[in-house]
């Protein structure tokens, strides 16, 4: 017997009124549009986890699901991330495409086993009997003086997994695009939330269904002299010391890679093949952070390109400190721009 | 004293291991041209064991998790179900998943090391074995959620063992299933044996059933070598996962009479003479009595079934041994829907020198 | 019907909302010159909280989780333990905490973000606050095993929420306290919601006292706003754990009457009206009322030790607003015992940043 | 209060017979040794996990130790990793020094949680009031004909995480120094042990309590013309590739990583300052596996040593598949030697 899932496909509901689009939004308040425009275009939708509910989540970004799509679409859980991973494979598996959200990024290590052993690898256990079509939604890092486990940069966990897709937004508009994009993968995806940036800006984001494609880099600015690779919240670092960097003549380009896995190496490798010069910027410690397999990227395929040596600006292998000290800990634009100048020099 | 709750569960038997009933099943479950069926049923599935074992032996298949004396509780929980509920196994539920289709070749090609194992046939919505001890019980539960936020009157049953039961994963999935009120079945079959860990050190608990009173599930300990007892428990716990009155938990009492697999050996850590005492009480013996004193069954129907099930699964051996290896590119082919670029050239690396060789 | 296994838990209760005795509690708990210690340590928790909430408030501390209506629980679990017993709290058991030694000072620079605040002057070996709900309960677990192999007479203790119950490592906590026979309390504090999620829709089970009987352990339900109460179940499972009887799970209903923490706001998903009905049951007024009617307590002492208490919590206060910023260095150097080479490099370079500002 | 401990130096023990040292052992032997040594010496060592008692563990790691310390110095545990992740942190905190298992590389997930958050963070969280000197033992890795989830090489799952050191042998003699030394570090360590090499040869393992530094790369073949550098089982390969490439007349240096985390990365950048070439071989999925890091240094500190591009010979961005096609899943020593010529004819 086949599963018959009641869910349509965006094509048959037909005509949508798109929410209004004419004001800009933010990061989070494109994550929760995002949801709210494949929520009611697929029935097969639901959004699950601690306080996702009446309460909105903790940092809104499920704000007024439940009480536009019901409860039956908007479930809190028990307090348990085993309970949450390993609900949403099962879900998943028989037809549902389930959106769950870890609270904290530092409370997403419960979930690596359901994730690692079970989401990343029904669709090749089976032959592709099962699948697991599912969202891993986790605010993710730090700078908001959070307490304890409330910022930590552990996508490096993923990056090793076959079978996994881990994605990280640094703009509204690419939040609400990858987001789509996520949820309609027939695949599990790890969805990091930089919370950092949720707030930081607006940008006008139309509510029109648009996914983006989900291994593809970005490249943000332009450059001849430098290349900025960066994702996440820390894209803000690279740009800022790109600003600070065109201040005295050099021209930097800078890459927000979005998607980590699968990396679209190309189009690093192509900027690197014009500018030589690679600085990697990255929250998470440095030893075997994914940085590490951009810089191994560059060292196989990029080698005679490259004019100096690839430079890495990222947190130290420490414990990202409690926040009287966190901001010492986080790469400043300083840094990255430091990193860029001995670049230069090197070459 | 004020009291708080108070609990109460029920240990349900039927036939005892002499064959004769210590108390009168219900009717609805008694009905003997079934049992018989059931009864072959378990029989089919001690020779395939066997075979298994031995295909194993004699290097033809690799390690095999065998479910020698589990025949009545594994045939009784496939026979409770229906084919649109859904199944969570672990690794030796061999006699649930027949009965829901799964044919003996995909058994044997799994523990022969090949993926195409886990394509059942049929049922096509059913989850494969499940390694990682217990991880199932919560799919079961997610599955279960997805049934009942759908409105599908499906039930999802689920197995773990003894040493299974101590697993956080099954006390996550006992606990969503009463949270949610979840169509849910959590099978504890309590083997004696966790590998070399006996069932007292696993928990201090008085029955494995209880572990559902932590989810405030209904809970239930039965005999599982009697059928009578399986079929009623099972049948109690489906009506009311059916009925909308949630999940239950029921301690399966058996025993482990083979090594854990084939890989284990048991006299390392266990006492042949618990063993023997196991052999007094299992399944088949007590059933074959059971219908031989009903006048349903004789020694020769016996060896003629006997023969039938050695030539059913000398087919599906033989479907095994004969299948091909699968190509170097099916370690790719199924990873992504649709696999990224870098994958692809991976893939036809790997294709380029196998063409080498 | 053959019955495998019954339970019942237990309620405590003596002191009533009204201040009057529901029952008459054990003498040995019952002492009143104790009694009243104990009552003005609630009072001087209860100040700590409001100070810390409007430290807060006024941007000198991070987010914060109160304690408001927890004072009975958390001191009466505190009061029954020893120095040389081990605690493991979540993070809002001050009241516990504090009668163990440790200094409010250092709860407000945990809060206020600087490691520092663990660092526990006294007691050297309690665990920290921690963050990971109910990750804390298997440590307590693991520190009971080593106290029961290395034959130490000492108990641990740890204290989870009513969400806490629902994670899957109070299940693991409990079990294998009950599998070793451990010298273990699981404190489970029914506070009504964790954050949003009400207690009902953590568990299908009646009582959360009943997770205990997942893992073979002793259970009670006790009520956690009345310092009898408390205090006589504490000291059961004490007993109990120091007898070599094992380990026991006991559930004080309490509610919480503050938000979350500072950074929550309650009125999103919070009935205020369960609010108000919530505050005729807290368990400071009613202890006020038992100890005037005995005479023993009044409007004149209360001033008096408001402000000594309000005295000693500024001087706490003031040590922590004083306190310098650790220096950069503090990041690299608890990571190891012995640091590498590579890490020491790190921290020469942030140090040489750090000077270059 | 300070918790006392009856653990005794190994000093104050006196003289210890050291077991028969003239027989070869095992790389298996070698563990079970080096635990025993270390129980003889040091009371506060305890050693738990599923069927390590009277079974004397699946592989027989822990064979005989439980007859000869008794059940309360070697203990089975209930069937949950997250359990004996969490009891081990617990009583390392307390003073103890557990040894725990987890049976194998794909049951160790569900422990990750109490490893990130706690053992690798006690230290640092209580200003070193409290710390966790634990051994984790994973058998680890691929070859043997196991079924589903066990032949994991998750390495890379613990190299981004800060606090933690993880260690994988290569031989009898190091399997013994180097758990030694993990056992008696007083910070968390991740002991894996590649279980395909697991009975591969014998060799004589003097049982002499002597520990091997657990931050130092091993040169286990000087070479001029390549530096292949592994670790684990994969050493074996690499060794092969450079007995290979000697008779084409090819001088290849072998390099064991043994400790992984913190890396010796001044052994691999000397090395390569001479042969100007590297090929890091791994079992673990190439993308963001631990080579990552180590080809990451040698474009950032290698660079102008550096004669050709870096080379990866690793397992596919895939899961190791089912026992019928594993071998074809783990690098061969085949893809070593071409990987290797690779670099040369590129230099
Ligand atoms: C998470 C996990 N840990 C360990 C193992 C290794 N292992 C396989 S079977 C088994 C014992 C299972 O005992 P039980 O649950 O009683 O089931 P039984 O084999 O007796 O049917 C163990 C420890 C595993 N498969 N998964
Ligand atoms: C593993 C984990 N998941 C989620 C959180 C976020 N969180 C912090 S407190 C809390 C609710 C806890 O409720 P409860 O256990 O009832 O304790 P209470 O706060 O009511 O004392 C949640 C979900 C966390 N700290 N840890
Ligand atoms: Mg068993
Ligand atoms: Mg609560």
């Amino acid at each position: 017997m086949n599963v018959a899932t009641n869910a349509k496909p965006a094509a048959e509901t037909g005509a949508d009124t798109a929410a209004k689009t004419d004001t800009p939004i933010t990061l989070i308040e494109a994550i929760t549009q995002a949801m709210a425009w494949e929520m009611r275009h697929d029935d097969s939708v639901v959004v699950l986890g601690e306080d996702v509910g009446v309460n909105g989540g903790v940092f809104r970004a499920t704000a007024g699901l439940q009480a536009r799509f019901g409860s039956e679409r908007v479930l809190d859980t028990p307090l348990d991330e085993t309970t949450i991973a390993g609900l949403t494979v099962g879900m998943a598996l028989q037809g549902m495409k389930p959106v769950a959200e870890a609270q904290f990024d530092g409370f997403m290590y419960p979930m690596v086993d359901h994730i690692v052993c079970h989401a990343a690898r029904f669709r090749t256990r089976t032959r592709g009997r099962l699948h697991c079509p599912m969202v891993l939604r986790v605010p993710w890092g730090g700078g908001i003086r959070a307490p304890e486990h409330h910022s930590e940069a552990n996508e490096a966990i993923f990056t090793n997994v076959p079978g996994l897709r881990v994605v990280m937004p640094s703009s509204p508009a690419r939040a609400y695009g990858l987001l789509l994009a996520a949820i309609r993968e027939p695949d599990p995806v790890i969805y990091f939330e930089p919370k950092r940036i949720y707030r930081q800006y607006k940008e006008l984001v139309p509510d029109d269904g648009e996914a983006l494609p989900l291994d593809v880099c970005y490249v943000l600015r332009d450059g001849t002299d430098v290349t900025l690779v960066s994702w996440g919240a820390q894209v803000k670092e690279a740009l800022e010391a790109a600003d600070r960097l065109a201040e005295d003549g050099i021209s930097a380009e800078v890459i927000d890679v979005a998607t980590l896995k699968p990396l679209d190496f190309d189009t690093i490798a192509e900027s690197v093949s014009r500018t030589g010069r690679c600085v990697i910027v990255h929250e998470a410690a440095k030893t075997a952070g994914f940085g590490a397999e951009i810089a191994a990227r560059l060292a196989e395929e990029s080698m005679y390109d490259l004019l100096a040596p690839v430079e890495r600006v990222t947190g130290y292998d420490t414990h990202i400190p409690l926040f009287r000290l966190e901001m010492k800990y986080l790469p400043s634009t300083e840094r990255v721009v430091e990193a860029a100048k001995r670049a230069l020099a090197a070459g | 004293m004020t009291v708080a709750a108070t609990f109460e569960i029920e240990y349900l038997q039927y036939l005892g291991p002499d064959g004769r009933f210590v108390a009168e099943p219900p009717k609805d479950i008694a009905d003997p041209g079934r049992i018989l069926e059931l009864f072959k049923q378990m029989l089919f599935v001690r020779t395939f064991d066997s075979k298994s074992i031995a295909l194993q032996r004699t290097g033809k298949l690799g390690t095999y998790a065998a479910c020698l004396g589990h025949e009545a509780t594994h045939v009784g929980i496939g026979a409770a179900m229906r084919p649109e509920d859904l199944f969570a196994p672990s690794y030796r539920e061999y006699g649930a998943q027949f009965m829901r289709g799964v044919h003996p070749r995909e058994v044997l090609m799994y523990w022969g090391g090949d993926e195409r194992g886990n394509d059942f046939e049929i049922p096509r919505h059913d989850l494969p074995w499940c390694v990682p001890i217990a991880t199932q019980c919560l799919h079961a539960a997610g599955a279960a959620l997805a049934f009942k936020l759908r409105n599908e009157p499906r039930v999802a049953v689920t197995c773990c063992g003894d040493g299974g039961s101590s697993k956080t994963d099954t006390y996550a999935a006992i606990n969503s299933a009463g949270a949610y009120e979840l169509p849910f079945v959590q099978c504890i079959i309590n083997n004696g044996w966790a590998i070399s860990v006996p069932r007292k050190a696993q928990t201090g608990a008085k029955t494995l059933a209880q572990k559902g009173l932590a989810g405030g599930l209904h809970c239930l300990q039965v005999d599982g070598n009697d059928l009578f007892a399986v079929l009623e428990g099972m049948r109690r716990a489906m009506e009311r996962a059916r009925n909308g009155e949630g999940g239950s938990v029921i301690e399966f009492m058996t025993y482990r009479l083979h090594d854990h697999t084939t890989a284990d050996d048991a006299r390392r850590y266990r006492d042949e003479a618990e063993v023997k005492a196991a052999w007094d009480k299992e399944p088949i013996a007590r059933l074959r009595t059971w219908l031989t004193a009903q006048g349903l069954w004789d020694e020769e129907q016996e060896k003629a079934w006997a023969v039938d099930c050695g030539k059913r699964i000398d087919v599906e051996i033989n479907a095994y041994l004969e299948s091909k290896v699968q190509p170097v590119e099916a370690m790719f082919d199924y990873l992504y829907a649709d696999p990224p670029a870098d994958l692809l050239a991976q893939r036809e690396a790997a294709i380029a020198r196998e063409a080498r060789r």
